[in-house]
């Protein structure tokens, strides 16, 4: 099974998929994409992946997470193709039965999907332009 | 496409696919290359390839991020007959 | 409108209320009443509340969060009376324009909402027993 | 109910309510009694009475969480007349 959807992320089913009876706190990341003042007058993203690798890197993310947490559960997407102002581009869910795994653990997929994950993504700025963008320090989406 | 590249080219070669994703394909109009090179060779190599002699081959960077294989490589990276090499722009999922 | 709620927690309109098309990342935290082998076998969660000061303290978190991070929103709900086994006790939502922020904010809320927020639970064990719990430094739920 | 508490009962005395929670409230059998101080008074004095004079009060642990007015407090805090002092078990939210 794939961790590159071309529909709208389904999260309620990330969240099943990790939920357990004894996976009592469950952290969240959903990457959106956003429309912000510096950023121009964005309408969509278009995501594109080099998809066997972006599947083989997520799998690999996902296995490093069982392997410095095990207790702790982790499910993913990512969105390609159009993906309009305001709809999520990637959401994570990490299930654990301690808060600080389930965070850290959510926030370690999130961190090194954005390092090692072959996805890019080109604005589409309203009136007909695009452009290519590049994941910086601390910008999101 | 298939070309040669090397110094000698008596020597032996290798042949490798060359991926281009996103910016890449955009400003070389084209998303993969079969290319021989001679061997023993590098990532480097291929790399040199690229910017000397594709079309706009010069407008990507010295040190491009590579994978061979579907892995994540630095450029003194040895590469073998038949493997596949991706050119990869500044990621940018999430 | 009150943090505190006797229904089901309802994370999608948590969800809706912070969300806006500059603020990019948003990070969920849900704690669930969970049933591990350790703890026995727990049916249901019964909470209590100190009600008017859990609000006011609620309150109080959410303005630090404004204070620390003043890009970010966060919405969140507590639930009381009985919880069953896998449902959500409580749930925390942060946005963002940053992702390092609605980590680490929503991380915040749940951290001080531990420490800080009165309220109590006495799970209720199968076969008719209940026991008080105190939260403990790592322990969820 | 309503009752008094200190050494010299010529002195002027406060009158706080005080509320019991949670496990606090099963062991004392009761959620909330108002009762009087002698001023000045603090938060410590309140849960001397308590620990004291109340059925079951001594399973109270000596420095208890306590909040004033909806507000927590340490225990050196001075309390006032018609002040609100909740007696809080260890807290389990989340």
């Amino acid at each position: 099974m794939s961790y590159l959807v071309h529909a709208p992320i389904d999260v309620a089913r990330l969240n099943s998929e990790v939920s357990a009876a004894h996976l009592g706190g469950a952290t969240t990341f959903i990457g959106s994409v956003r429309r912000s003042p510096e950023d121009g007058p964005v309408e969509a993203i278009e995501y594109t992946a080099y998809q066997e690798m972006a599947d083989r890197e997520f799998h690999r993310i996902v296995a490093e997470v069982s392997d410095r947490w095990p207790n702790t559960r982790v499910a993913l997407q990512h969105r390609l193709g159009h993906v309009p102002t305001g709809e999520a581009s990637m959401a994570v869910v990490a299930a654990s039965p301690h808060r600080s795994d389930a965070f850290a653990a959510c926030r370690y997929v999130v961190e090194e999907a954005k390092k090692r994950v072959p996805i890019w993504k080109k604005e589409i700025i309203e009136g007909g332009t695009a452009r290519w963008c590049g994941n910086s320090a601390e910008r999101i989406g | 496409m298939s070309r040669s590249f090397g110094t000698d080219s008596t020597g032996s070669t290798i042949s490798v696919c060359l991926r281009f994703f996103a910016r890449y394909a955009e400003v070389l109009g084209t998303d993969a290359v079969t290319v021989e090179l001679q061997a023993p060779a590098t990532v480097a190599h291929a790399v040199s390839y690229v910017r000397e002699l594709l079309p706009n081959g010069a407008t990507l960077p010295e040190k491009p991020l590579v994978a061979v294989n579907l892995e994540h490589v630095l450029p003194h990276q040895s590469i073998h007959d038949g493997d596949e090499l991706a050119f990869l722009p500044p990621l940018a999922g999430g």
